[in-house]
């Protein structure tokens, strides 16, 4: 129920908006801000409430393919986590766009409405065409608030950004019908299995494509053609959710998709780790030369989620709760920052940061907001920056140490834009004689100041976040497989007269289909296998010191894999 | 030599084929129309020939539909001349291309 | 008395930051400020309380210490950390002076920030500061001593750029932040070294010992040595950064910028001791590692070698104490470098006194010449300021080594383990006696050219000149006397040994590892020597600076913030092998490469434009035509099916 | 071989006609060119034993719909102009264009196997009112299309009245008024 609640209510909250008026911002910005509350707390209530499912509703058939599309929800603490982000962040968002969009606050509420919807059902989609659904929908309100909302080069940005984003997703779209073309249905389980049956180089070509889509969206090094320019012109509380919460969705598709799909090589990790690597450096070289501050920050968000995509590829054991510290930790921070940056335009009436200045001195209550978030995106230990990017480095660090040199050459680049970008803006003398805007209202001070409270709270206390993960537990493992199983099983009686052959002892079977069967059932079981070692492993090696333990994690999943084969061969046998 | 099957199909098809190229290359609009009523008998033709090579329960079809599209033929021509009339009375010509409003 | 928990120590600064920041945030919107009394009370009351705790729980510390887990922190797969504490004999003795002298330096302050605007601001950045101090010596494993090093860290910055109305003090700020996270990275990575070699837990540092205790009864130093090198270096790169020492050290003296407490504070007492602390942490680990220890040994001679040199050049009275003090603390890691950790720490314990009594006499002249800080327009100062020129004099005694002031005891004792360290050892130790005589010098120079002669500022400055207020005096009087008695707690020519006593539990281990070959040569030798190059170092200072002309102060005199005025060349070092690489990297990610990727989009933008322009053409207003082509396309489409025999 | 014969004159008849109408400059006389046309196709209609189509064609096709068009040319005077070209450069295009279609079907079609049935159902009227209003015994499926073709004709003609009514207070009406 609360799934459903995350997913569908927004947009029944965004068709609600509709009917306020448009002229009186002051009684739809109530509506919202309610609408906003209610949100934040189910996602706090999803977040408490640990791992759930809804049942897998038969949503619709793709011709050609063999089985249904669920409408499936799924929450796992990742998911459950962005999900906070996504409600919190469109909260703040709808606080501060109070004081800056007089006219149409009621238009923007909607666009945040359903950008959160699209986000949610991203975050907790467990069946992958409903994912894909949700992932393109996301871009659409977007593209639409920067198009309606934003700066002087407004219609460039929204093209620029839902070109980039729908075609970088378009491979995508043709690779996952492509294997649904050859799984039973769309559920993760049976998408790995289905890849397995394919020839090596089509599972490389379908990698490549899912790995595009999400490589364009958080972004990575030559794919990042949109983020500057997007992230710059949107409206600032925008801004702060597209960083905070949607970039997410990129590194969440590594994690949620392309991991547990693709068995991926050596090769691939490697290049995907230094792509990650260089989008760390190159978004922090970028940083260091930005005057347009929301430009600055957009690199910076870069930066940090080059980070987190090198550390998802580092695939270490301390891989997932690390990402997701580091991930929540960028989304407050990058988020207030935006906030605040969007409140400094508000007062100074630019976004250069050479014509900014003095604000300590003028605005002191802003200033020091402002530094606070500034310092916690430098991950000062004690923040949740620093967690977070102390074990990303842990992880990059069993890559070997000169991934880890260049990851620490990023966070010494972090303290220089930062503290420039900091320096420029709020300190020294104000550069230019202007008017002041509308001042930080207490409603947002206090909303970011909540935010800057909750990453010190998560930098002194992350186990409420990493205790939280587990990724995909058994009950929802057994939910898919059951899905998969049962549409197998109809398959094949419609197929075949031979239906006691697989429900019969493999080894009792002579006939081809029957052992055809039995196969399927051992591929069914090896990936579940996987994720329950994953899942073991993390658990372990709190405890485990060894040197061996450290070999990376493939040679060990390798490894785990052809044990299994070979027991299942004895039992076969 | 008997009459066959295949003989009503090319007859149709010929038809068919004049009716196209009158409604496509010929500019003006009554032209048009009829161009777009001899490619609908065509394919009535056709419809009626196909169901004399059906077994008896399944040649019921080929006698109903074309009557459905001679029906529908005569709405269409109906509202396509009504606005014909329109359209003539703002531009004052027949000729289909004049009537383009389309920005290209 | 024994009850008293570990967390209430860093938790009464942290309390402190919390109420000053309340009030600093809450009052600055209104134009009189909150009251200076109140907020000075609330300012001393917790660093004092924290004293008082450390006090107690010092007396009746066990001798291995006292070990107290607050709760877990990070607890992921591969991982483990905790809010552990650690009271030993190396923390007690830093705790005990970073809480007294920081309490006496927060008393100090509120006579010298009288009347500034961020009263409070400051208040709560110096106990936010004294806070991660706390934690930082505190702290039972690096992770939490990294969060303390960091947090000092930024409130150095904090502090460097609490005037923030001038860029440049705001530039040295950053400068000292980004040159401290370069080392700071030095100190992360090598923790990752460590967890690599020892798991999860090894951050501890019982753990730690533990670990190197198995490997050494084990016998398997051979393997793990060349990753434990790694380690070992790279936490020395985070100790050069905290430090100062070669090649991170320019950003000290631009540290100066701040407010002149903080510079006694930080910038001399405790912040920047954290290396050598970290190193004394590490000994065992370090004792394995002799090319470390030699780089280390190397490192220190020549930092306080430069730093001394670089002494004598300055005009600001400021930034010949801020050599001075990289020059010290090239001492101390000289002393780390040959293994005599309790040397170093005996020196950071002395030097702690001195050099704050140093600065804070700084700071009352600075003060009494409302802000003058340039040694060429001052002189005479001995008859307007009598009580700091005493204190001045007497922690100018302790910094050269004269016999009988704390520093000569320290100093004098680093210089002897430096003698006997092997077969280098004489050599070293005619640097480090060198240093001692150029130290003297500079010193002399600074005490000369500030106190005595006639006052060379203008007139009517002349008549503003004013002793400090009494809460500045007493605690620069304290001070005082520290510097010349605290030497006495390791006399080791009087055979008083309770420093090192206290501290052999913790590092004996690792020094007894290290077993020297010199010749055993008398201490008096030692002492004599030293005391000759203090003396040297006088005479020449009163040759050259007492009678000869004084230099002429050219421009503006005023505080110079990021442009320290010589730095030899290490400025132009990280200039050439830092900024302007990264700069030039950063125009070629900003002008080369993100251009080309600019032209790649738009190329493919423009090819789409074009595609999209060709086939609007076809788009034309003649709808027979449109029909015409899809009757054609139609008819190719059929074709083709007919030709592929219905593939698709 | 009679019913060959009759196919082949109707059949050269309802070609030529279309010939006409695709030839013919006015288009009265391309009116009358169809007429001709569908009357030949009613009898080819009746040739393949489909009579009621046939008259319905005759009655609907031949007399409605080209009695309405015929109607409509003759009240737009302005049918009957001489500038607009018959064909142009898009003929260029349209006449290979559906030769070659044509010629693919065409090929198509006549490698197909397609024989009459000779138990196919005689469409009379008989037939074709059984199947349509005999619910009970085809189903409710062609009663509702019947039905809803109803609909379909009732509005075509409310929507004609609509689009061919002079409007009040167009431009045309007041040009009326002011003569």
């Amino acid at each position: 129920m609360l799934l459903h609640l995350l997913v569908l209510a927004p947009f029944v909250a965004a068709i609600l908006m509709v009917a306020t008026s448009k002229e009186d911002s002051k009684s739809s910005s109530r509506l919202a801000f309610l609408f906003g509350v209610t949100f934040f707390a189910l996602s706090i209530a999803l977040v408490a409430g640990g791992n759930q499912a809804t049942e897998a509703i038969e949503w619709f058939r793709i011709p050609g393919c063999k089985g249904p599309v669920f409408y499936y929800l799924y929450s796992h603490g990742l998911g459950a986590w962005l999900v906070f982000l996504s409600c919190g962040l469109s909260l703040v968002a709808l606080v501060t766009a109070r004081n800056t969009f007089h006219k149409n606050y009621r238009n923007f509420a909607i666009g945040i409405f359903s950008l959160m919807g699209a986000m949610n059902g991203t975050f907790l989609s467990a069946d992958a065409v409903l994912f894909f659904f949700f992932f393109e929908a996301m871009v659409i309100p977007a593209a639409v608030m920067i198009a309606g909302f934003g700066g002087k080069e407004k219609t460039k940005a929204a093209m620029t950004f839902a070109i980039y984003t729908l075609v970088g997703s378009a491979p995508m779209m043709v690779a996952l019908w492509y294997l649904l073309t050859v799984a039973d249905n769309s559920l993760l389980l049976s998408l790995a299995i289905a890849l397995q049956s394919l020839p090596a180089s089509t599972q490389f070509l379908i990698l490549l494509s899912f790995l595009l889509a999400f490589l364009v969206k958080t972004p990575i090094f030559p794919f990042h053609g949109w983020q500057a320019i997007t992230y710059a012109e949107a409206p600032a509380p925008l801004s702060a959710i597209l960083t905070g919460a949607m970039s997410k969705a990129g590194v969440f598709g590594f994690i949620a998709w392309i991991l547990p799909i693709f068995p991926l090589s050596m090769t691939t990790v490697n290049v995907m780790l230094w792509l990650g690597l260089v989008t760390a450096v190159y978004g922090g070289l970028m940083a260091l030369r930005a005057n347009d501050s929301k430009k600055l920050l957009a690199f910076s968000s870069m930066s940090h989620l080059g980070l987190a995509v090198a550390g998802v590829f580092s695939l270490s054991e301390a891989m997932l709760p690390a990402v997701l510290v580091l991930l929540i930790a960028h989304g407050i921070s990058a988020g207030a920052q935006f906030f605040l940056m969007g409140i400094a335009e508000r007062m100074t009436g630019t976004r250069d940061i050479n014509l900014m200045g003095g604000l300590a001195s003028r605005n002191p209550v802003f200033s020091t907001l402002f530094g606070f978030a500034a310092i916690m995106a430098l991950a000062i230990p004690g923040t949740a920056g620093f967690v977070g990017e102390f074990t990303v480095l842990l992880s990059i660090w069993d890559m070997g140490p000169l991934p880890a040199v260049v990851a620490g050459f990023c966070l010494i680049l972090s303290a220089a834009y930062m503290l420039r970008f900091v320096q420029k803006v709020i300190f020294g003398k104000a550069a230019r004689e202007y008017e002041d805007g509308t001042r930080m209202t207490a409603l947002e001070g206090s909303s970011i100041g909540v935010m800057v409270v909750l990453l010190l709270a998560f930098g002194f206390h992350p186990s409420c976040i990493t205790t939280s993960l587990h990724l995909f537990d058994e009950d929802a493992i057994e939910e898919m497989s059951k899905l998969s199983g049962h549409d197998m099983n109809e398959a094949v009686t419609a197929d075949s007269s031979n239906v006691e052959g697989i429900e019969a002892d493999a080894s009792s079977v002579e006939s081809t289909e029957g052992s055809e069967a039995s196969e399927n059932a051992s591929e069914e079981v090896r990936p579940m296998k996987e994720d329950e070692l994953r899942q073991l492993d993390s658990t372990l090696a709190a405890a485990g010191f060894d040197e061996k333990e450290r070999a990376s994690i493939i040679q060990q999943m390798n490894a785990t894999d052809a044990e299994q084969a070979n027991a299942e061969a004895t039992e076969n046998e | 030599m008997e009459l066959q099957a295949i003989y009503v199909q090319v007859l149709a098809l010929a038809i068919f084929a004049i009716g196209l190229i009158v409604a496509i290359s010929r500019r003006n609009v009554f032209f048009v129309l009829m161009g777009v009523e001899l490619a609908l008998n065509a394919v009535n033709l056709s419809f009626v020939g196909f169901a004399k090579t059906l077994p008896a329960d399944m040649s019921v079809a080929g006698q109903i539909v074309p009557l459905f599209s001679i029906a529908i033929a005569a709405a269409e021509a109906c509202v396509g001349l009504a606005m014909v009339i329109l359209i003539f009375r703002n531009r004052e010509s027949v000729d289909a291309d004049t009537y383009s409003n389309m920005k290209g | 008395m024994m009850n008293l928990p570990l967390w209430l120590i860093p938790l009464l600064p942290l309390v402190g930051t919390i109420l000053l920041g309340a009030i600093a945030v809450i009052s600055s919107g209104s134009k009189k400020g909150p009251s200076e009394g109140m907020v000075g009370f609330l300012a001393v009351l917790f660093p004092a309380l924290a004293f008082v705790a450390v006090l107690l729980l010092a007396m009746g510390m066990p001798v291995d210490g006292i070990r107290g887990t607050l709760c877990n922190w990070i607890d992921i797969p591969l991982f483990k950390a905790d809010f552990g504490f650690l009271f030993d004999g190396l923390s007690r003795i830093m705790l005990l002076f970073v809480t007294g002298i920081g309490a006496l330096i927060t008393l100090y302050s509120i006579g010298y920030m009288h009347g500034d605007r961020g009263f409070a601001r400051f208040f709560a950045y110096i106990n936010l500061f004294l806070f991660s101090m706390i934690v930082l010596v505190l702290g039972d494993s690096l992770l939490l001593t990294f969060l303390g090093w960091e947090g000092v860290g930024l409130c150095s910055y904090l502090l460097i750029g609490f005037w923030n109305k001038d860029v440049n003090n705001c530039k040295a700020a950053n400068k000292a932040f980004i040159v401290n996270r370069v080392g700071d990275i030095g100190f992360l990575l090598g923790m990752l070294c460590l967890v690599t070699v020892g798991g999860a837990g090894i951050l501890n540092y019982d753990a730690l010992n533990a670990f190197i205790q198995m490997i050494l009864t084990g016998g398997h130093v051979e393997i793990v040595l060349p990753i434990l090198s790694l380690a070992g270096l790279l936490f020395f790169i985070g100790c050069t950064g905290k430090s100062a020492q070669i090649p991170l050290l320019t950003w000290l003296p631009d540290a100066m910028a701040g407010p002149t407490p903080v510079s006694a504070l930080i910038h001399a007492a405790t912040m920047v001791t954290a290396g050598v602390y970290l190193l004394a942490r590490l000994g065992n680990m370090f004792a394995l590692l002799p090319v470390v220890l030699f780089i280390i040994t190397l490192i220190g001679l020549l930092t306080a070698f430069w730093a001394a040199m670089a002494g004598l050049f300055q005009n600001d009275i400021k930034k010949v104490l801020a050599y001075s003090t990289i020059s010290q603390l090239g001492y101390m890691f000289m002393a780390a470098g040959v293994c005599a950790f309790d040397a170093s720490i005996f020196h950071v314990f002395t030097h702690a006194f001195f050099k704050a009594a140093l600065f804070l006499g700084a700071g009352a002249v600075i003060h009494a010449l409302a802000g003058e800080q340039d040694m060429r327009k001052m002189g005479g100062m001995l008859k307007k300021t009598p009580v700091t020129a005493c204190v001045m004099l007497f922690a100018f005694f302790a910094i050269i080594g004269f016999p009988g002031f704390a520093g000569f005891w320290s100093k004098d004792l680093i210089l002897e383990r430096l003698f006997m360290s092997g077969p280098l050892g004489p050599a070293f130790y005619v640097v480090g006696l060198l240093t001692a005589v150029i130290t003297a010098v500079y010193m002399g120079r600074l005490i000369i050219l500030t106190f005595f002669g006639s006052y060379r500022g203008s007139k009517e400055s002349e008549e503003h000149i004013h002793e400090a207020p009494a809460c500045m005096l007493i605690p620069m009087v304290i001070l005082a006397i520290g510097a010349i008695f605290a030497g006495y707690f390791w006399a080791d020519s009087l055979g008083i040994t309770v420093f090192s006593d206290s501290l052999a539990p913790v590092v004996g281990a690792a020094q007894a590892s290290v077993v020297h070959a010199g010749a055993h040569v008398n201490p008096l030798i030692f002492a004599g020597l030293g005391t000759l190059a203090a003396l040297l170092g006088m005479f020449i200072a009163l040759k050259v600076y007492g009678s000869a002309r004084i230099p002429e102060a050219k421009g503006s005199s005023a505080p110079q913030g990021f442009k320290a005025s010589w730095t030899f060349f290490f400025d132009s070092l990280h200039k050439y092998c830092g900024i302007i690489p990264v700069s030039v990297l950063a125009w070629i990610c900003d002008v080369v490469v993100d251009k080309i990727l600019q032209a790649i989009q738009w190329t493919v933008g423009a090819i789409a434009t074009i595609l999209g322009d060709g086939v609007s053409t076809f788009q034309v207003r003649k709808v027979r035509l449109q029909l015409a082509f899809s009757v054609a396309c139609v008819a190719i489409l059929v074709a083709v099916v007919l030709l592929t025999g219905g593939t698709f | 071989m009679l019913a060959l014969i009759y196919f082949i004159i109707l059949g050269v008849i309802a070609i030529g006609s279309a010939f006409c109408v695709l030839l013919s400059r006015h288009p009265l006389y391309g009116a009358l060119s169809l007429v001709l046309s569908m009357l030949s196709l009613a009898g080819i209609y009746g040739l393949l034993a489909s009579p009621f189509i046939g008259v319905v064609q005759v009655m609907v096709y031949a007399g409605a719909i080209m009695m309405l068009l015929t109607f409509v040319i003759m009240v737009l005077n302005g049918a009957r102009d001489s500038k607009t070209p018959m064909f142009d450069r898009v003929s260029l295009f349209v006449v290979p264009a559906v030769l070659v279609l044509t010629g693919l079907v065409g090929f198509v079609l006549v490698r197909s196997p397609i024989a009459f049935d000779s138990t196919a159902l005689r469409g009379s009227v008989k037939l074709t009112s059984e199947t349509l209003f005999n619910v009970a015994q085809t189903g409710p499926g062609y009663f509702i299309l019947f039905e809803v073709l109803g609909l379909l004709l009732l509005s075509s003609m409310a929507a004609a009245v609509l689009l061919a009514k002079k409007r009040l207070g167009s431009v045309d009406s007041d040009n009326a008024e002011d003569k």
